[in-house]
């Protein structure tokens, strides 16, 4: 009897020791050194692939952008959003009334040391190496998401796509709408005028991949990026974090010397004119719940953090930090983001579709500011219509007549809408998200539909299955949002341009034929007051008609610690890394404390 | 030294059961004189093994427990031994062997590796010294090649062997006292007689006392010298054997002797328990006349019974070894080609050792297992070949009755409703009620009160569940009835009411029976005709007297002298 | 309570057949006797309570009202779990949740104890092609891991309640259509069987009047086992997004949401769901263990 | 013992069909457009159609069922269609990953319940007993999200004693990160067993060779520890078999909280992504896992039960 009670007593005496023993080697090696600079970044959805042509998402871009560059970039620090030149030695001719764009490559730029490459030393950039890459964009056979940037709007580039798929043509039949003339001019003819042509080359997709280095990996160069950028691909636990490191022989560039108004008493312009970038290393943590996201940085293992859109954690207590956050040196950064939160109708629902009058009854019915205040912290701005301030057509003081909340006047147009006190409605589908703030956001739509009669049912789904859902024009009414590519009114305005229905962008299936006029006008001006005015009349047919409930413009949420530098955040601009400095000897005190 | 090695005083032992505790064993006091055999016999529930199980303190201690008593071993009282001290003597100078040679030993380790197990706990041999002396042990016991089989495990012996490995393992380590709880119960009869002349062998080579615990009579005049009769907990007689088999004093004893079939007396009825002793436990003057011995068998009759079952060639061959495709490679011959008739109102006994094929025989009679050849014909008609519904309605001519009383009822059925739904399925009889009727009356006519009937299988006896076995073949008014080793399970006291009632119902009913059987003095008893069955075949075929007088097979010959006599040692002529 | 079992032969004509106690009663008995079981018997049926009252609406109807200027309230007296996200009452939703977890778990569990039954009895009880053709089926849906299957269910059928109880009831047949069919062959030759069959009694009344009473208690047994599975799988499949409609109240959601506020100090929500769901599932399994020692005795571990 | 495993493989072939058939209906049923989703935001109504003869979707019904089972065999599951990495090399990543955390998981349960289950065995039918019956039992009633929920909150954030989440492909290095999942997970399945063990031994108690064993001599430790251990083991390696499929797939919860990389942690993203491709191959791997390891069972059985005869 007693020597099995000894047996049981050490195996348990010895696992409890080992955990531990374990345990605390590990809370006590967690002293911090102070010289090492990485900078540790987190990122709340897994990196797909480090293939510049298919970033199509936040995260991914987050990781590529120091890896590749892009001909041109936006300043850092100016608002509203100023491009300049980047791989482009200069901002590009444009010639015969904006079809042809000529950029000078800067020279001496160089790819990183890569194997393929012969002797293993990274060769200079080449004006070829941009048609390279464009043609590879456009390559039928690697379908690439970014394809839509060139799609239709490069002389002769749609023709080469199809001969490719056709097998009639290859990397080596020219293209002419893009032309290396000489090692370092690029000339882009475009088939139609195209205005947001040098956002797109500010953006991910375009950005220069040396040939030999694709030849050699294939459809594995997702996982072997070589660039031109100031970090190198060093090394990748998939699904865990990824690592780079500084490029030594980076083409350079220094802080910029001004910025907007207010950054020079925010300590923007400290490191003026100093060359970056300034932290040796980067490591990008992906961690896709929010508990472990928000207990790593509260211990300072993160320099900073921004609160995903999608699923807003609603984390901080009313407007502002927490005073015990405070305590802890954590500071707040709010930056409006041109992006705009809608409930979409299906224009082809034959019970939304036709009647006007119940979609304004649900836009009125709809609280926005108690949403704002539950969902957004009450950091967001309630949107009036698709266009997002920071945009040149955003007029701010623009009254959207069917925003207000006023339940009354809701059940007075559901009356006009053949629907007295909600009596004879149907259940109208609202699809939502299955996570859980997308989920609290349709129960609260929902009440709030209840209290004007309407009855509303909530289908819960997946992304992919919501897209599925759209791209079929299946669901009835769903809430969605829309991040800008490029500050240009144009990219939200698409979102409602007849030709681009389902299963395009254009999800709601709004088809009004003044509206498209005006779009197609729009396109081919060069932005200014002419084309602002022209914006300014599509959103009165869209107040006029409401296809879309707008919701809000939402803030632009970071948390950073005390000893992050130079830290100013944009959602388009994506390349900001550089920019940020880590103070290590601050973040061995600060931590230690946290 | 006293002459007794072992003294057990006023023993009493209890069991905590969820309806209360049960006294297993009242206040009991005996002794085991040095290098004899004393013969512990009882019914079952009569308390022999619990007493046997105290001596060696191996009573599983939540439910049971020693109450009151001593038991005097070498001057100390094991009752007290602490735990240390038991586990010195138990297996070193007490051990014990028991009945179920088949689950005794342990199935994941070797024969030889058990039996060191012993020889180096108590004798601090090394496993070479140890292995060394187990196959000796093993060649003692007579094991063949002990070299050998020292290695191999117990699922590769057959019951008998692995028996004798119980023993080796026992005598291991020269113990004073070996208790054996029911050792050849489990056994055939000619392994059986092989045990019992070691056991005997074994005691004189280690003069050691043996204590051997059994409920057949026969087998406790071979081998006690002395025999010490329990009846529900309590001594009722102690004595030699001689004066136990001759003149016996207490009533209990006179009548589990009397009641035994034995292969000389061929009596019309056979006497009860309950012909010598009433509920109380005192005696009754019995009227009972011994000689009515009758040696002749009952005449056959052509009109009165003429044969109803004809079988002819029978075959029923199980696959044994299935080849990758599932061709098979070699088939075990359970039934070879049998051929019997069976005349209307008589009895045709079926005996043989286990795995002769008799069940197999039986079973496949009544097609609840498919022959694999051969002919079925009964009452003229072949029902071989019969489909579901027509062999429906033969099935109520033919009824089986089971061996394992306690397997043959459905537990959660009332034993009314289980009498009744053979009069369903055939629906005999209109009417809930009448048929409630008529189950009353089956319940009389087998000796249980008709106000049972909504009673449950487990409330009842081994010995009520067989009647009630009877009555629902009864329901259906049956011609033809295979008792399949019916009475096996049963006490002695028991076995003798059932056959009586068989032998009634059949005189009632002009019933015909096939008694399948291992025990010849049974079969002797209540059958006609005699076959004797061995490996699948009927070796032999005679009225029950011819089998016994003048057995022609040798086969039989050596059956019928494995069976214990019953008479004492003392008083065998000297020839045999 | 008199037991009136299945097949008793009770008739009023006369009345002096005195009683039998079946081995039902027994273990009636035996489980009275065994304070343990008591307990968790009466805190299952005081859950059915709860779910009877809050679903006529008698209490904690206001499960439902929200109030935004009471968002996130810590315990208090009026709100004993403190107040969710929408202001709603924890409390007033936990006791609601459980009228979920009761459907998810009873449906759920109702519908494999169904099919296990079913097809375990016919192949155990049949064997040959039949068994062949059912082993195959049960072993290629046992192969396939298992939240992978309900994923897959969810996915086809769309997340609701009824779902969620079809997935769980689809998976969850295997364990016990193992066991039944292990029950089968064991009883198939027992002589009670085989002595219905000389009786002449069909194989539909030896497999559901003869065999199916005496397995019957290990359909009880793994119909308390599966309930506890099926509360718990609600749970995960709440956190995979597969739960049950949004606004229906239930514990796997409320657990989930918890994943959100449990860092800035909402444990509340957490503690309402974890204590409700412990409550339930511990006293299932404490009745599970006590069904089986009462039904099952030689399992007894005395 | 050629022939045995020769058969049983026979065997495995109509399962594996079974299973090819049931994922290939479930997941095409339920899969959704890839093509429209693989399309993102600009989608036009001819690049989808590219994609769809791209991933080969628009050939007939059994075309794709027989690339489907030709995937299956040749582990070659093609590309994933949110990430584009290739699904082999998701797994062979992911494994390592995931063994880390579940085999030393599994070694440690065994051992503290083996020894737990023994010792509780020893004294059935007393108080004790009961008592760690319910304790047991009350392990079980929490559901396992609420043990990583609060495991992480307060052993790993409030005491600070083990890191939050993390991981380091470094043999050395990853073991910081996996103290506490291995704890939390050690705790999830340490009920259960203790629990199926007990009965297993309490079973063996009552076998007859205990009572021959006892009347030996032997001590009651012998016994238990050399006779009823040594029976038990079937019984064990039954449970412990059953459970290796999941030693491979990984623990999908405490992957997504800890941020361990492994096959868990890959499947439920791919649930979230509604990630056919990857989700197809990893049912497919816990499918042939799952029977691979039932073989090896049977193997064992024969090793440790001399009954058993490997025919």
């Amino acid at each position: 009897m007693y020597s099995s009670w000894r047996i049981f007593f050490h195996a348990s005496i010895i696992s409890a020791i080992c955990l531990i023993f374990a345990g605390c080697t590990n809370s006590c090696s967690q002293k911090v050194s102070d010289t090492d600079s990485t900078l540790n970044v987190v990122l709340s959805a897994n990196v797909k692939g480090l293939d510049p042509i298919y970033a199509n998402d936040t995260y991914s871009n987050a990781v590529i952008s120091n890896i590749s560059e892009t001909l041109l970039e936006y300043h850092y620090l100016k608002r509203p959003l100023e491009l300049q030149p980047l791989l482009a030695e200069s901002m590009p001719e444009v010639s015969d009334n904006g079809l042809t764009h000529t950029f000078k490559i800067k020279k001496g730029v160089k790819f990183h040391n890569n194997e393929a490459f012969e002797n293993g030393i990274g060769r200079e950039l080449k004006a070829q190496d941009f048609v390279y890459s464009w043609k590879r964009l456009a390559d039928p056979r690697l379908q690439a998401d970014g394809f839509w940037v060139f799609d239709g709007k490069i002389k002769g580039l749609n023709e080469w796509r199809d001969k490719v798929s056709a097998g009639e043509a290859d990397y080596d039949t020219p293209i002419e709408g893009i032309e290396a003339t000489d090692d370092y001019t690029l000339v882009i003819k475009l088939s139609k005028p195209y205005y947001q042509l040098h956002y797109v080359l500010a953006m991910g997709f375009t950005s220069p991949v040396a040939k030999e280095v694709v030849d050699k990996h294939g459809k594995e160069y997702l996982n072997h990026p070589v660039g031109t950028g100031p970090y190198k691909f060093a090394n990748w636990v998939r699904n865990n974090k990824i690592e780079l490191v500084k490029n030594e022989n980076w083409h350079g560039q220094t802080y910029p010397t001004e910025g907007a108004t207010g950054d020079e008493e925010a300590g923007l312009l400290a490191d003026a004119g100093k060359t970056l970038p300034f932290n040796d290393k980067i490591t990008f943590h992906e961690v896709t719940e929010a508990q472990p996201r928000w207990l790593n940085f509260m211990k300072g293992n993160y320099e900073y953090m921004g609160i995903p859109k999608d699923n807003f954690d609603s984390a901080i207590a009313e407007g502002d930090l927490t005073p015990e956050m405070k305590s802890k040196g954590v500071q707040l950064f709010k930056t409006p983001e041109p992006d705009v939160t809608y409930v979409a109708f299906n224009m082809k629902d034959p019970i939304l579709g036709k009647n006007e009058n119940l979609r304004k009854a649900i836009a009125l019915a709809y609280d926005t500011k108690t949403s704002i205040e539950k969902f957004y912290n009450g950091q967001a701005l309630p949107a009036q219509s698709p266009i997002p301030p920071s945009i040149d057509a955003y007029d701010p003081n623009f009254e959207n007549p069917f925003k207000k909340f006023d339940v009354s006047k809701a059940k007075e147009f559901l009356e006009k809408a053949g629907f007295p006190e909600g009596k004879g409605a149907p259940v109208i589908e609202y699809s939502a998200l299955t996570s859980s703030t997308a989920r609290q956001m349709a129960e609260f739509f929902k009440q709030n539909m209840a209290a004007i009669g309407l009855q509303v049912k909530i289908d819960s789904v997946s992304w992919p299955q919501l897209q599925k859902k759209i791209k079929e024009a299946q669901a009835q009414m769903w809430g969605i949002a829309w991040l800008a590519d490029y500050p240009d009114a144009e990219n939200f305005l698409q979102l409602l341009y007849g030709p681009n229905k389902t299963p395009g962008p254009n999800g709601a299936n709004f088809a009004n034929s003044k509206f498209d006029e005006l779009y197609k006008k729009a396109a081919i001006l060069p932005p200014g007051p002419e084309r602002t005015q022209l914006y300014q009349e599509m959103r009165d047919i869209f107040v006029n008609e409401m296809p879309w409930v707008p919701g809000v413009h939402r803030l632009g949420y970071y948390l950073r610690h005390g000893w992050i530098k130079n830290f100013k955040m944009h959602s388009i601009i994506n390349n900001h890394f550089k920019y940020l400095r880590v103070d290590a000897k601050k973040r061995a005190e600060l931590k230690a404390k946290l | 030294m006293s002459d007794h090695i072992i003294e057990v005083k006023d023993l009493s032992v209890e069991f905590r059961t969820d309806e209360g505790t049960v006294k297993a064993v009242k206040n009991v006091s005996f002794s085991l004189p040095r290098g004899k055999t004393v013969g512990l016999v009882g019914e079952s529930g009569s308390g022999k093994s619990v007493s046997s199980l105290a001596i060696m303190k191996l009573i599983p201690n939540p439910p049971g427990e020693i109450t009151s008593g001593q038991i005097l071993f070498d001057g100390k009282d094991l009752v007290k031994a602490s735990d240390t001290e038991m586990r010195k003597v138990r297996g070193n100078r007490i051990s014990m062997i028991f009945q179920e040679p088949m689950t005794s030993l342990n199935p994941v380790f070797t024969v030889g590796d058990q039996i060191c197990e012993t020889l180096m706990l108590h004798q601090s041999l090394d496993k070479t010294a140890a292995t060394k002396k187990a196959i000796e042990l093993l060649d003692q016991v007579g094991i063949p090649n002990p070299t050998e089989r020292v290695k191999s495990y117990p699922h590769e012996m057959s019951g008998g062997q692995r028996q004798r490995v119980m023993i080796a393992m026992a005598i291991a380590c020269e113990p004073e006292i070996l208790i054996a709880d029911e050792p050849t119960t489990a056994l055939d009869v000619t392994i059986q007689k092989q045990i019992l002349d070691l056991l005997a062998d074994l005691q004189k080579k280690y003069n050691m006392s043996v204590l051997f615990i059994t409920h057949d009579l026969g087998v406790i005049a071979d081998i006690a010298d002395e025999v010490i009769v329990m009846y529900r907990g309590d001594i009722v007689e102690t004595g030699t054997c001689e004066q136990i088999f001759t003149h016996a004093k207490h009533p209990y004893t006179k009548g589990l002797l009397a009641c035994r079939p034995s292969l000389e007396s061929n009596p019309e009825r056979l006497p009860m328990v309950s012909d010598f002793m009433d509920e109380a436990g005192n005696e009754k003057s019995h009227s009972l006349d011994l000689d009515k011995v009758h040696k002749y068998v009952r005449p056959i009759d052509e009109q009165k019974n003429p044969v109803i079952l004809q079988i002819k060639g029978v075959k029923k061959h199980f696959p044994m070894q299935k080849g990758l495709f599932g061709n098979v490679k070699t088939w075990l011959k359970a039934v070879d080609d049998v051929t019997l008739n069976v005349r209307r109102g008589r009895t045709l006994g079926l005996v043989g050792e286990s795995g002769c094929g008799k069940t197999t025989l039986g079973r496949t009679i009544l097609r609840l297992i498919e022959p694999t050849g051969g002919q079925i014909i009964y009452d003229g008609n072949d029902i071989t070949t019969y489909d579901r519904s027509k062999m429906r309605a033969m099935r109520r001519k033919m009824q089986i009755i089971f061996q394992d009383p306690y397997a043959s009822l459905n537990p959660r059925m009332t034993v009314g409703a289980a009498i009744m739904e053979p009069m369903v399925i055939h629906n005999l009889g209109n009417g809930k009620a009448e048929r409630i009727e008529m189950a009353g009356d089956l319940m009389d006519r087998v000796g249980l009160s008709r106000t049972m009937l909504n009673r449950y299988p487990h409330e009842f006896s081994g010995g009520q569940r067989q009647r009630i076995c009877i009555a629902r073949a009864l329901a259906v008014k049956p011609e033809f009835i295979i008792c399949d080793e019916s009475v096996s399970a049963l006490d002695v006291s028991i076995q003798a009411q059932i056959l009586n009632l068989l032998l009634d119902l059949q005189e009632e009913f002009d019933l015909t029976y096939i008694f399948i059987s291992h025990d010849l003095a049974v079969v002797k008893f209540i059958s006609d005709e005699v076959a004797v069955m061995y490996n699948g075949k009927v070796v032999e075929m005679n009225d029950a007297v011819g089998i016994y007088e003048n057995p022609q097979h040798d086969y039989t010959k050596k059956l019928l002298s494995a069976i214990p006599k019953g008479i004492p040692k003392t008083l065998m002529p000297a020839s045999t | 309570m008199k037991a009136t079992t299945m097949n008793a032969v009770n008739v009023a004509s006369n009345p002096q057949l005195e009683q039998g106690r079946s081995l039902w009663y027994d273990a009636y008995l035996r489980i009275k006797k065994d304070k343990v079981a008591v307990i968790s018997f009466f805190t299952i049926c005081f859950y059915l309570v709860l779910t009877l009252l809050s679903s006529l609406g008698v209490i904690f109807d206001n499960y439902g009202v929200v109030d935004n200027s009471l968002t996130y309230l810590p315990p208090s007296w009026d709100h004993w779990f403190g107040t969710d996200l929408f202001g709603r009452d924890v409390l007033a939703r936990a006791v609601h949740g459980t009228k979920t977890s009761l459907v998810v778990g009873f449906a759920g569990t109702g519908i494999a104890m169904a099919i296990g039954t079913v097809l375990g009895a016919c192949s155990g009880y049949f064997g040959g092609k039949v068994d062949d053709l059912i082993v195959w089926f049960y072993t290629t849906i046992d192969t396939i891991p298992y939240i992978l299957l309900v994923v897959a269910f969810s996915f086809v059928l769309g997340p609701s309640l009824l779902t969620l109880c079809l997935a769980i009831g689809l998976t969850a047949w295997v364990r016990h259509c193992r066991i039944v069919r292990a029950e089968y062959i064991k009883h198939r030759d027992l002589d009670y069987v085989q002595g219905a069959a000389a009786l002449g009694a069909s194989h539909a009344r030896r497999i559901f009047l003869h065999i199916l009473p005496n397995v019957f208690h290990l359909v009880l047994i793994n119909f308390s086992l599966g309930f506890v599975g099926a509360v718990k799988s609600e749970v995960i499949l709440s956190f995979l997004g597969l739960g049950v409609e949004p606004g229906t109240p239930s514990w796997g959601v409320m657990i989930n949401d918890a994943k959100q506020e449990l860092f800035r100090g909402v444990w509340w929500n957490l503690a309402a769901a974890t204590l409700f769901m412990f409550f339930l599932v511990l006293a299932f399994n404490l009745f599970t263990d006590a069904l089986r020692d009462a039904l099952d005795p030689k399992l007894k571990n005395k | 013992m050629a022939k045995f495993i020769i058969r049983r493989t026979l065997y495995m072939i109509p399962i594996l069909l079974g299973i090819a058939l049931i994922t290939f209906l479930l997941f095409n049923m339920a899969g959704g457009d890839p093509a429209a989703q693989a399309a993102g935001k600009y989608a036009t109504a001819e690049r989808i159609e590219e994609i769809r003869t791209e991933l080969g979707l628009d050939g007939p019904l059994y075309v794709q069922f027989g690339r489907h089972v030709q995937q299956m065999l040749t582990f070659d599951f093609g590309r994933s269609w949110a990430t584009k990495q290739t699904i082999s090399s998701m797994i062979t990543s992911g494994i390592d990953a995931s063994m880390s955390l579940t085999v030393p998981t599994l070694i440690i349960t065994q051992i503290i319940t083996i020894a737990l289950a023994l010792f509780i065995a020893f004294f059935r039918g007393t108080l004790f007993d009961k008592t760690s019956l319910i304790v047991c039992l009350a392990l079980l009633s929490f559901s396992s999200l609420v043990y990583i929920l609060y495991g992480q909150f307060s052993l790993a954030f409030n005491a600070g004693l083990f890191p939050i989440s993390g991981w380091d492909p470094s043999w050395v290095g990853r073991w910081q990160y996996l103290i506490l999942p291995i704890l939390i997970g050690v705790m999830l399945s340490l009920g259960g067993s203790v629990l199926f063990y007990r009965t297993v031994f309490i079973d063996q108690l009552h076998q007859d060779y205990v009572r021959t064993a006892r009347s030996k001599g032997l001590s009651d430790n012998v016994i238990m520890y050399k006779h009823i251990l040594r029976n038990a083991l079937i019984p064990i390696i039954t449970v412990v078999v059953a459970q290796m499929p999941f030693v491979i797939v990984g623990s999908l919860l405490i992957e997504a909280f800890f941020q361990i990389p492994g096959l868990g942690g890959m499947t439920y993203q791919a649930i979230n992504n509604a990630d056919f491709p990857v989700i197809k191959a990893m049912t497919m791997i816990g499918a042939i896992l799952y029977l691979v390891f039932q073989l090896v069972a049977d193997i064992l059985y024969a090793v440790v039960d001399p009954r058993v005869q490997v025919r």
